[in-house]
């Protein structure tokens, strides 16, 4: 028994680039070889998904990029999920970024959802409008007129000439808001000055750490649902019947995290042979 | 077809770090640390000073070539990419109360010489005072009369089951005043947390060490996620139509860095004498 | 004396005053500096600023170039990378289509190219290494030392299965055994008896097992062992109770504090 | 600061003045906003009460916190080894009132390097702050009377980038190798990087944040952490001076005014719930 004592500890007191090496491969290795978990969606998830369906049908939808390429993995999903399933349901659907990297992420999500494998048309079915500096001022221009500030879109048209923007003229004249955001500005700002004082329904994808900053607000109805993290997302595309990254991600993700367990459970092991030792002498 | 090439090798330089500091791993630091402040200051000047700031004092709008003011704008016009002719158009109006920000600015540029070192004094101390006015107010409002009005909540309400792990009961509302009330007490400097006090005081800390655990577990889960997003990037590089950029990068890392480890060994192995224990 | 110590002090209080007491005046001009002009000066400030940093850093990296300290062959990358990132952004374009100004957001430029190639590599998998580093600070960190280290050890493994696909497959009854093993391990501790200690199991394997064999072992009840109910309210309840009083108390630290940078109580931030 | 006299002179004139202007029917007053003006000015007031009650020599007993007493050691520890200190003060600009206090406790901690001649390296991620911190560092050598010892390089500009600043840091950690590293300001996501290269060379580690996310990382992997309120009293407690430790008391009787009204504003709601009382006390604390 000692001798296996020793060897725990031994293995207790290991090189940390070991435990790099082990979480490399527990995330690397479901990407080649999936397992399939079953994924059951949470009560949140669930809610953005009844909000979407809830919409009636060729509803105006407005959806805000807030991130940018290091938090893509978390979000990226999140958007391209949320779009087939608006495209699905025919709505419209109109996209502005508060963030600049934003606009890349929309246009790359545009492109694979929009453009190809929906085949639709830009300005009658979505329109880009792009990025706007001003982080919160800009959310506050949109509540009192879009034309002043998007005069032309993100492609340089001019706003007049886009048929589905007829009849916008303010946030208030969209059916629906969904914020895509990993942090300032982002859902906040979004429920703060736009649907707070408008009316209009919003819900929200965001990054995993946001979850906490976000979740009050969506227990007091102010926002419908969250799609947490990438999890969040593979959910959403449970629900929509349409596996994605976000699903595929899900088996590394939940090894990982077995791992990560793991590994807390085997350090409390050494801690505890430790003490006892320590007490015995 | 360069990019994915470097975009490969960043990465790869990167995450070498995890094995130990090296080469590799200092040249994209570098290279960082060199290409984030570029990338900037180009970002800075180009969303905020040319357009908010040379946008709203010489806007496209009222632009008349026989003001002076618009004469010396002209002058500047060498520049023709910052100052286009016929004014800046970026949906502003001429607002000459910002040559204040200006004038700041231009006073924070030239605190460079140490002689007039304290010029940069005037555009802190704008920039705390309008931070503290700011702040003041919002975290008040949402962080401490919001939260207040959070935990205010309704003691007898008929639609509420008493206890319910999923959604809102009275039971879970009483733990969360509980929690609120005795954490705020964790927060008490001038008191000593002893006696009834401080095992409230402990109760609270309890209550912010839930909090943690499941703020770490949350972040776990965002970082794991960001790996899997850099390993398909990686899966990606690694395809023929990039012609295995992935693959042959980490062999020349894992082949340099090893050629790096033996050498040190044996340098190692020359230059210290021997201890025994 | 006037120029280097009043006049900031009375920059600091004046600003301060008109920004807290003019959120409750009812006036178009004030209004507009409040919410939009007051953090676009500072804005176009930090903008302003940026150039001496940059100038900073450049002086560091050449002097280590010229003097060749140790490792100065780095920084010929940093300032190398600089001069790329400076010369995409103000001096060659890449992409005539694109006028200056939006080229540092369009597709098809230099910037954009610099962007995706070299920025984006670099800071998401300088992002990525969090995941390990994370990894090995809840291996380190994350012991029973005291009741504290406990509570965030649970509430953060519960929430790291239980968010994940791979919670909802764990049923509850499996938690309750493991529940049970670990009382004992707790029982065998304390008692040191191995007869107390093989009676608790015995007992609780045996009340988990005619309890479940009752209720037909449903994956999700009782749901007070279903982690993904269980992280839900441990969430929505304990972690919520202790984020508020965290965030009352940050509130009242920012109120304090920024009272007494308005009031000129503290003015060390100038070099007082 | 004001004399007895003076002080209830401006105070009362200006509540005189205020009494006059409500009686003008308050124009250009926002009337929702009345709520937030009366919770500001009282708890200013209350503030500025405990603050002239410790200039005039008032006893404040403060609790011990552990993590500030570990600052003088970290310093003292790196001066043992011939070490340095690096201090980073969050990666946000002076807009934020965390970098603000950063830079205030960076002042204290120089004035510890300066006196155990231990060399301090200060990177910085924002141009305003490099400034700030200079000043402060400069001022704080040169009231211990060690102006020699200072160079503007202790406070060095890295890149405004967040990950970019992150990795530079790494690389002086690993490379410099301080015996103790102080991070005091606001963290995003780079804290658990910084604080786990710190870790791994083996430095004692203080930090000190109000950024609620970043908290449980500085807990798990740091030796002392400031948590939350704690970290804004540090500059009162460091700096001994009686005015700022007079301030924390009123912060203490602001928290037990906050846990006062939510206590009442519950008994209020029961009441108005059972309609013993007309008004809902949740009308007032909505504020838009």
């Amino acid at each position: 028994m000692d001798k296996l004592f020793d060897l725990i500890l031994r293995a207790g007191t290991v090189d940390r680039r070991w435990i790099f090496l082990v979480i490399g491969l527990a995330v690397l290795l479901p990407l080649f070889f999936p397992l399939g978990l079953p994924i059951r969606a949470t009560i949140a998830t669930q809610k953005v998904y009844d909000a979407v369906e809830a919409l009636e049908g060729n509803s105006k939808v407005l959806v805000s990029f807030e991130y940018g390429p290091s938090t893509k993995p978390e979000i990226h999903p999140m958007t391209v999920g949320l779009l087939k399933h608006l495209f699905t349901n025919g709505h419209q659907v109109y996209v502005t970024c508060l963030w600049p990297d934003g606009q890349f992420m929309a246009e790359e999500a545009l492109t694979e959802v929009a453009e190809e494998e929906f085949n639709l048309s830009y300005g009658e079915d979505y329109v880009l409008l792009g990025f706007r500096p001003g982080n919160e001022a800009v959310v506050k221009g949109m509540v009192s007129n879009i034309r002043k500030l998007y005069t032309t879109d993100a492609r340089g048209t001019l706003v007049d000439d886009i048929p589905m923007m007829k009849n916008i003229n303010k946030v208030a004249d969209f059916d629906f808001i969904f914020s895509a955001s990993a942090g300032y500005p982002g859902t906040v700002e979004w429920v703060q000055y736009a649907s707070d004082p408008t009316g209009v329904p919003i819900s929200t994808g965001t990054t995993s750490i946001q979850v906490n900053d976000i979740m009050p607000m969506v227990n007091s109805g102010q926002v419908q649902g969250i799609l947490a993290g990438m999890p969040g997302a593979a959910e959403y595309e449970a629900l929509i019947g349409s596996p994605g990254i976000g699903t595929s991600g899900m088996d590394a993700q939940s090894i990982a995290h077995l791992v990560i367990v793991l590994f807390i459970v085997f350090g409390n092991i050494t801690y505890f042979i430790e003490v006892q030792r320590s007490k015995k002498y | 077809m360069i990019g994915p090439w470097i975009a490969a090798f960043l990465t790869l330089a990167i995450l070498s770090y995890l094995y130990k500091d090296n080469p590799f791993y200092k040249v994209a630091e570098h290279l960082f640390v060199g290409i984030s402040t570029g990338y900037w200051t180009s970002m800075f000047f180009w969303t905020q000073i040319q357009p908010n700031l040379f946008g709203r004092l010489w806007p496209a709008t009222e632009y008349n070539s026989d003001l002076l003011w618009y004469k010396f704008y002209n002058l500047l016009g060498i520049f023709s990419s910052v100052f286009p002719d016929g004014g800046i158009n970026k949906g502003h109006h001429m607002e000459l109360l910002y040559l204040l920000p200006f004038a700041l600015g231009i006073m924070m540029l030239l605190s460079v010489s140490s002689k007039l070192s304290w010029m940069a004094r005037w555009g802190i101390a704008y920039t705390v005072g309008m931070a503290a006015g700011l702040r003041a107010y919002g975290f008040l409002n949402s962080n401490v009369l919001g939260q207040i009005r959070g935990s205010a909540f309704q003691i007898f309400n008929s639609d509420l089951p008493f206890f319910a792990l999923v959604g809102e009961s009275t039971f879970n509302n009483f733990i969360i005043l509980i929690g609120t009330i005795t954490g705020l007490m964790y927060f008490y400097f001038s008191r000593e947390h002893t006696g009834t006090f401080g095992r409230l005081s402990k109760l609270g800390i309890y209550f912010l060490m839930i909090s943690f655990g499941a703020s770490f577990g949350f972040a776990v889960m965002g970082r794991i996620s960001l790996l899997i997003g850099r390993f398909v990037d990686l899966i990606t590089y690694s395809g023929s139509a990039y012609n295995h950029a992935t693959l042959w990068l980490l062999l020349a890392m894992i082949l340099l860095l090893g050629y790096s480890a033996f050498a040190d060994k044996n340098n190692a192995s020359k230059d210290e004498p021997t201890i025994e224990k | 004396m006037l120029w280097k110590r009043q006049i900031p002090i009375l920059i600091a209080t004046v600003v301060g005053l008109s920004t807290l007491f003019g959120w409750f005046i009812d006036h178009p001009t004030i209004e507009s500096f409040v919410n939009d002009d007051a953090t676009q000066w500072y804005d176009i400030l930090a903008s302003f600023a940026i150039f001496l940093g940059a100038l900073n850093l450049m002086k560091l990296q050449g002097k280590k170039i010229i003097k060749q300290q140790s490792g100065w062959q780095y920084s010929i990358f940093a300032i190398g990378g600089f001069f790329f990132a400076i010369i995409a952004g103000f001096i060659y374009k890449g992409n005539d289509a694109v006028e200056w100004g939006i080229h540092v957001t369009s597709k098809g430029t230099l910037f954009k190219w610099m962007f995706e190639y070299m920025f984006t590599p670099l800071s998401a998998t300088m992002f990525a290494l969090l995941a390990f580093f994370v990894a090995s600070a809840s291996y380190r960190a994350f012991r029973v030392r005291n009741l504290e280290a406990t509570l965030l050890l649970v509430s953060g493994i519960i929430i790291m299965v239980g968010r994940v696909p791979l919670g909802s497959s764990i049923s509850s009854w499996f938690i309750m055994y493991l529940l049970v093993l670990i009382a004992t391990l707790v029982v065998n501790v304390k008692f040191k008896d191995k007869k107390i200690t093989f009676g608790a199991l015995l007992g609780g394997l045996l009340i988990v097992t005619i309890w479940g064999s009752l209720l037909g072992w449903p994956i999700d009840q009782p749901n007070l062992f279903y982690l993904p109910i269980l992280q839900d309210w441990i969430y929505n309840n304990p972690n919520v109770a202790g984020a508020r009083a965290i965030m009352i108390g940050i509130g009242l630290g920012i109120f304090a504090t920024s009272i007494r940078y308005i009031l000129g109580l503290e003015k060390s931030y100038i070099g007082e | 600061m004001l004399k007895d006299k003076e002080f209830w002179l401006v105070a009362g004139g200006m509540s005189l003045a205020f009494i006059i202007y409500w009686l003008a029917g308050t124009p250009l007053f926002k009337e929702e906003r009345i709520v937030m003006f009366l919770v500001i000015v009282i708890m200013s007031a209350n503030l500025i009460y405990y603050t002239r009650f410790a200039r005039k020599g008032g006893e404040i007993f403060l609790r011990a916190i552990p993590g500030l007493k570990a600052v003088e050691e970290a310093v003292g520890r790196s001066t043992e080894m011939g070490k340095s200190v690096l201090y980073v003060p969050g990666i946000m600009d002076m807009d934020q009132v965390e970098t603000v206090a950063g830079v205030i406790i960076l002042g204290h901690v120089s004035k510890m390097t300066s006196r155990y001649e231990t060399s301090l390296n200060v990177p910085v991620s924002r141009s305003i702050v490099m400034k700030a911190a200079r000043e402060t560092v400069r001022e704080a050598y040169t009231m211990e009377g060690r102006p020699d010892l200072f160079q503007d390089d202790m406070v060095h500009y890295l890149t405004d980038d967040q990950f970019a600043y992150a990795a530079g840091v790494n690389g002086i950690m690993v490379r410099e190798k301080p015996a103790a590293c102080l991070y005091m300001g606001k963290f995003y996501a780079e804290s658990l990087i910084l604080a786990e290269t710190g870790n791994s060379i083996g430095a004692i580690q203080i930090a000190g944040t109000a950024s609620q996310s970043q908290i449980p990382f500085f807990v798990t992997a740091c030796d002392y952490t400031l948590i939350g309120e704690e970290f804004f009293a540090a500059s009162a407690y460091l700096s001994q001076s009686p005015e700022l430790m007079g301030g924390l008391k009123g912060q203490d009787m602001m928290k037990a005014g906050v846990t006062a009204t939510i206590l009442l504003s519950l008994l209020m709601r029961i009441l108005f719930d059972l309609g013993l009382i007309k008004w809902n006390i949740i009308s007032i604390l909505t504020v838009q």
